[in-house]
């Protein structure tokens, strides 16, 4: 077990003598702060409430190759402390994106993932090769390996280490960009799975995905959402996503972990990063407080400065290990 | 869109409706009839998302400037912090949301047609359709005497008023749209504005495109986020040129929509996979009084 | 799709000529009211709260075979709309359990379960030949395959259809009393797990188990359970159990599905029934309200009744029938 | 055990804490020093627990017969429902819960030592034994003299108070044990009880145990129920024979226990797994007056 790291000087003081910085470097990809925006919860609306050059980064909603209309509505229900959703992947498709909504993104000036969805291996090679001529404007692709997939009878993709790595690995082999990997915690061992997509070329993991959940309406003896079962989001998961991160961190610790699920506060996102997380992505909370993302970020960083800290990386992971002791203490141990 | 801190300057009984009143000059200043607001929970609750609630009335002069009023249907919610609220307390309150119904730029003369909470929005477009020289009618429909939402305030708003409760208890008895034909009739109708229960947002739509009166509704839907980020409150709308259909938020693109657009025997149909998809050929209005 | 059943005769009448039936048979195993007590949920202080006479049964707390003194607090932790908890299995062994806790259980009168929980498949088989004297006593067993196995590397059993049948088989094919399997929601595919156990001999599923999850105290930079991992149960999961139990009952129409997660009313129980179980369980909430199971059964009763059903069974599984139409419809339809 | 819908009949701030009565006449008749109750959250909250807070006071007798009085301290919580208690409202109760503090039963001068809301137990117990003959004494700790709960009651029931704060800025400044010495000398005291922080039951224990007092401690650990189900609320107590230790529920078999049976060292601490179980023949006071 290592002390958690310390700035300031070699003296051991605690007290930094430079404000922490806030950039996340992510083997490769920087965000100049630690806290995203989730896919599927952002719009250039949101820019009327916060500020957005302030976000690390903005995950695009998954853009699948065609349009598609999505699903009908209900698409939303309230469960306790969690949000229920189910759209469809309701997009215009590539091209209306790269044309449409892309530019908008492109001109915050902050990183751009775009998500990529679809039904079969096939199609995330065609949005692969699709995106291929935007490199220079994006940060990464986010490949969203949590759609069902027609040869495995609807079954996501990301349920089984096989299927993760198939997409991933379609899409790593045909871009130049940085790809992660969204994965949902809504298997038995999602270390396994991250590590399969990670081998197949996956930079980094982003976890986890809305669950898979049901609600039903004892009024009318029908689901909530007209799609069935949808993707529960929200403080809910937080928990079950915390714990998701925690596996694959302790699996794969030289891999980039993005964790989402659940965060609201600074407080939410430094468990995160505690558990592993280089940085987080805030999605549902978004919903009811717009700049959520950007007060996130600066709860980290006021943690880190209460802390002493230099980075997020000096946080990273370090579950268990003691806070920095003042400095008194630190020189009697350092003395021992 | 503005976000704001507004104390609740008064919560008062209507009926079996809450009209509350908050100091929110910003968003007072910048709503339009149609447009809503959207109310957040207190912190810690189960159901934690906010609350939409069209803009009832604003008050930019006088004595009330910078006030701005929305009604809570208590029998409609079952989070007990809306049917509470209470003078000098704290909202977190975003608006003003969505799209406005359009006004006719020429005087027409126009009927406005409500149900429950509906009449929220109506109230604040009749006054301004008075306002701006156009003969305001209404039809103001409940299940009762106490879900009808101020008539002696509808009024002082519109040349006539028809009531209409399911009951009896006040006005006629009977259907909201069942006055329709003779009300458009003796009034002259040339547009209908209609806001309330997705069931009589349809009858009206029914009714106007069997006269070729042109129609606005203000949609409900459920919201996410209300902000236009989460695409959960579509509605299925025929495309412009006719050919297919989209699914458009209602809380961006709506509430006030076109109501010839509107695909209702899609909008929220289960399973409506198997429908024949697109729907070509629909008979849309598409224009619009002035 | 089928119409509802009905009761009150054959003229289609709504209206119910006798109360509905409260009791349940779970292919041969009779509930007197659809409402179990969760595992790890009652204790005989329950009994000054609630008439425990009204319970539709009772599963003890997992009994190992030897005695757990289980792990240090913090045991619990609040999440948002959840419960977090890891007791570590505490209990005092097979032996002192049969001589101590159940003669309380079974002077309730009501049907008792006892849960069983090992570390092997070898313990699990010792449960079984321990427990098979006390056949006369028991309703059945409930196999809680949510256990570390020592030899998958402290995987749970549940995790894998392999897993759940091993220790399902080893309890089946010892004893002559029922076998329930008691399943996690959080594996990709949990209706693969269910059948794998019932073809391994288990009569029924209960689901879900609390699922796995991490909560952080960012203040002392601890996970807030001396456990670290523990099990989120409550309001929180009732999504995602009642998607789980969707899964199986659709997977496996004729097997008895016990739903549980987060049930606090009778109408959180119909959300249940109607997506296929057949009976519920109530754990978390009593903690709340003691008299929760027994209200919940009051609730499904009122739900029965107002529908004009006469059983549990007229409701299960039966998520996207229309309601039992008023008299008059129904004559429509049936001349139709 | 009971449970009961119990109006609030006051609640009022005492320095930093509020004292809240409630009418609860079936469970004040039943509740005994160290118990407490169990006070239900409002509907709604995603904090849905119980909040566990000790008995501070019952009226039998006289105009506030059939109350019940338990006292919070908003610092140590973050719901907000806790610290904004109103008269007139209504709590979902159950009590009395946990086993109550062993009362001597010969006169014995007896020592009560507490911080911050360990207070409210201890004066209902000094009431208690006062009025069964015995010596009281009190030593109230507290960070500063608005965390020091009610001085003026204390001296009311205590043969001698001593007050110690960690500022000064009431009485002594210090730690609270560090008053231990002199007073138990001063008192004679042969029996000690203590309620607060659990470093304060330790260090009473401690003392008591090098000065061979017997003291009993209301332990408090985290409870999702309360009631005996959960098993979360454990505490490591030395088995009785001196062989080993088990886990017991400080809701059940607690708040009171005898300090001397509990194994401080291994009470929450992380990493235990390594440390040598059982742990054999532990110093222990078996022994209580009377
Ligand atoms: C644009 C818009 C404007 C609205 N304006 C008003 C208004 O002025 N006055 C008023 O009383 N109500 C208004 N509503 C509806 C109001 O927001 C809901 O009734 C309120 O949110 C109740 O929420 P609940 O979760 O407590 O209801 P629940 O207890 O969850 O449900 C009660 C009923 O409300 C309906 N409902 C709940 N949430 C929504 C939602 N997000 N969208 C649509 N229907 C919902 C449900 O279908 C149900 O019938 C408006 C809704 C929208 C979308
Ligand atoms: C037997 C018993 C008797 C108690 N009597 C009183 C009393 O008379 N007056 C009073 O003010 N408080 C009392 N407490 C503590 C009180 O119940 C908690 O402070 C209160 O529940 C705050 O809860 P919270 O979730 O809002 O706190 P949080 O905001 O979650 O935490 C605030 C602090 O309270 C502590 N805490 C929270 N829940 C518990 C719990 N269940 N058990 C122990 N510590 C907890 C945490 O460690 C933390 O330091 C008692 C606790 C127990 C176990
Ligand atoms: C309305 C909505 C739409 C979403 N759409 C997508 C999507 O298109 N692609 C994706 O990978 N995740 C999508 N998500 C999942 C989020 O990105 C995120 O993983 C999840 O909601 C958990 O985070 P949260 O609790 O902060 O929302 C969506 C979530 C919501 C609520
Ligand atoms: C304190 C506690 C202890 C539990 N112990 C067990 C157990 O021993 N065996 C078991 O199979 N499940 C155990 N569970 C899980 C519950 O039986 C139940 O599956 C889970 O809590 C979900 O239901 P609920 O939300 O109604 O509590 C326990 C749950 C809790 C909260
Ligand atoms: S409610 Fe979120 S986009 Fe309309
Ligand atoms: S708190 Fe549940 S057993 Fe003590």
């Amino acid at each position: 077990m290592t002390a958690p790291a310390r700035t300031g000087g070699d003296d051991g003081s605690a007290a930094p003598a430079v404000r922490p910085s806030a950039s996340v470097d992510l083997a490769g990809v920087r965000l100049p702060t630690p806290v995203m925006v989730a896919s599927g919860c952002f719009g250039p609306e949101l820019g009327h409430l916060t500020d957005l050059r302030k976000l690390g980064g903005i995950v695009s909603r998954s853009i699948t190759l065609g349009p598609e209309r999505g699903v009908p509505t209900p698409r939303v229900a309230e469960t306790p402390s969690g949000l229920l959703t189910g759209t469809g992947l309701q997009n215009d498709g590539l091209q209306a994106f790269v044309e449409r909504e892309l530019p908008a993104m492109v001109r915050t000036r902050v990183p751009v993932f775009v998500s990529v969805g679809g039904f079969s291996v096939e199609e995330y090679m065609q949005l692969a090769i699709g995106l291929e001529p935007m490199a220079e404007a994006l940060a990464a692709i986010e490949v969203n390996a949590c759609c069902p997939s027609r040869d495995r009878d609807g079954r996501w993709f990301s349920e089984t280490p096989e299927g993760a790595a198939e997409v991933v690995g379609a899409v790593a082999r045909l871009t130049h960009i940085p790809v992660f990997v969204k994965l949902s915690a809504a298997v038995a061992d999602v270390a396994k799975v991250a590590d399969a997509a990670v081998r197949a070329g996956a930079l980094g993991v982003t976890i986890t995905h809305s669950l898979p959940a049901l609600s039903v309406d004892v009024g009318s003896w029908q689901a909530r959402l007209a799609s069935g079962t949808g993707g529960l989001s929200g403080p809910a998961i937080r928990p079950i996503a915390l714990r998701a991160v925690r596996e694959v961190a302790l699996a794969l610790p030289g891999t980039p972990i993005l964790g989402v699920g659940g965060i609201s506060t600074g407080s939410d996102a430094v468990e995160f990063l505690l558990a592993g997380a280089w940085a987080v992505q805030v999605g549902t909370a978004l919903f009811t407080n717009p700049s959520a993302a950007v007060e996130v970020a600066q709860g980290i960083m006021r943690f880190l400065s209460d802390n002493g800290l230099g980075s997020v990386a000096d946080v990273r992971g370090r579950l268990g290990a003691p806070p920095v002791p003042p400095p008194a203490a630190a020189d009697a141990e350092e003395g021992a | 869109m503005i976000r704001a801190r507004c104390e609740v300057l008064s919560a008062r009984k209507a009926g079996l409706f809450l009209s509350v009143t908050l100091v929110a000059p910003e968003i007072a200043e910048q709503a339009r009839p149609g447009q809503f607001i959207q109310v957040a929970a207190p912190e810690g609750r189960q159901a934690f998302l906010r609350r939409p609630f069209f803009v009832h009335q604003t008050s930019r002069r006088g004595g009330w400037a910078g006030t701005l009023e929305f009604v809570v249907d208590p029998e409609n919610t079952s989070e007990d912090w809306l049917a509470e609220l209470r003078a000098h307390q704290f909202l977190d309150v975003i608006g003003p949301l969505g799209k406005p119904f359009a006004l006719p730029r020429k005087p027409v003369s126009c009927l406005l047609v409500c149900e429950d909470h509906g009449s929220a929005p109506l109230y604040f477009l009749a006054e301004e359709l008075s306002g701006n020289g156009h003969r305001v009618d209404m039809v103001i429909g409940g299940a009762s005497q106490d879900r009808v939402f101020k008539p002696i305030e509808a009024k002082r708003l519109a040349r006539t008023i028809a009531v209409v409760t399911a009951d009896g208890s006040a006005g006629e008895k009977g259907h909201t749209v069942d006055v329709l034909p003779a009300v458009t009739e003796k009034c002259g109708t040339q547009v209908v504005y209609a806001a309330g229960p997705r069931r009589l947002l349809q009858e009206v739509a029914e009714f106007c495109r069997s006269r070729s009166i042109p129609a606005q509704v203000a949609v409900e839907e459920r919201m996410a986020c209300g902000l236009g980020l989460c695409w959960t409150c579509v509605v299925p709308v025929a495309r412009r040129d006719g050919r297919g259909y989209d699914h458009i938020r209602a809380c961006v693109d709506g509430p006030a929509l076109n109501a010839g657009r509107i695909l209702w025997d899609r909008w929220g149909a289960r399973g409506t996979e198997t429908m024949a998809t697109p729907p070509e050929g629909f008979p849309a209005l598409t224009g619009w009084p002035g």
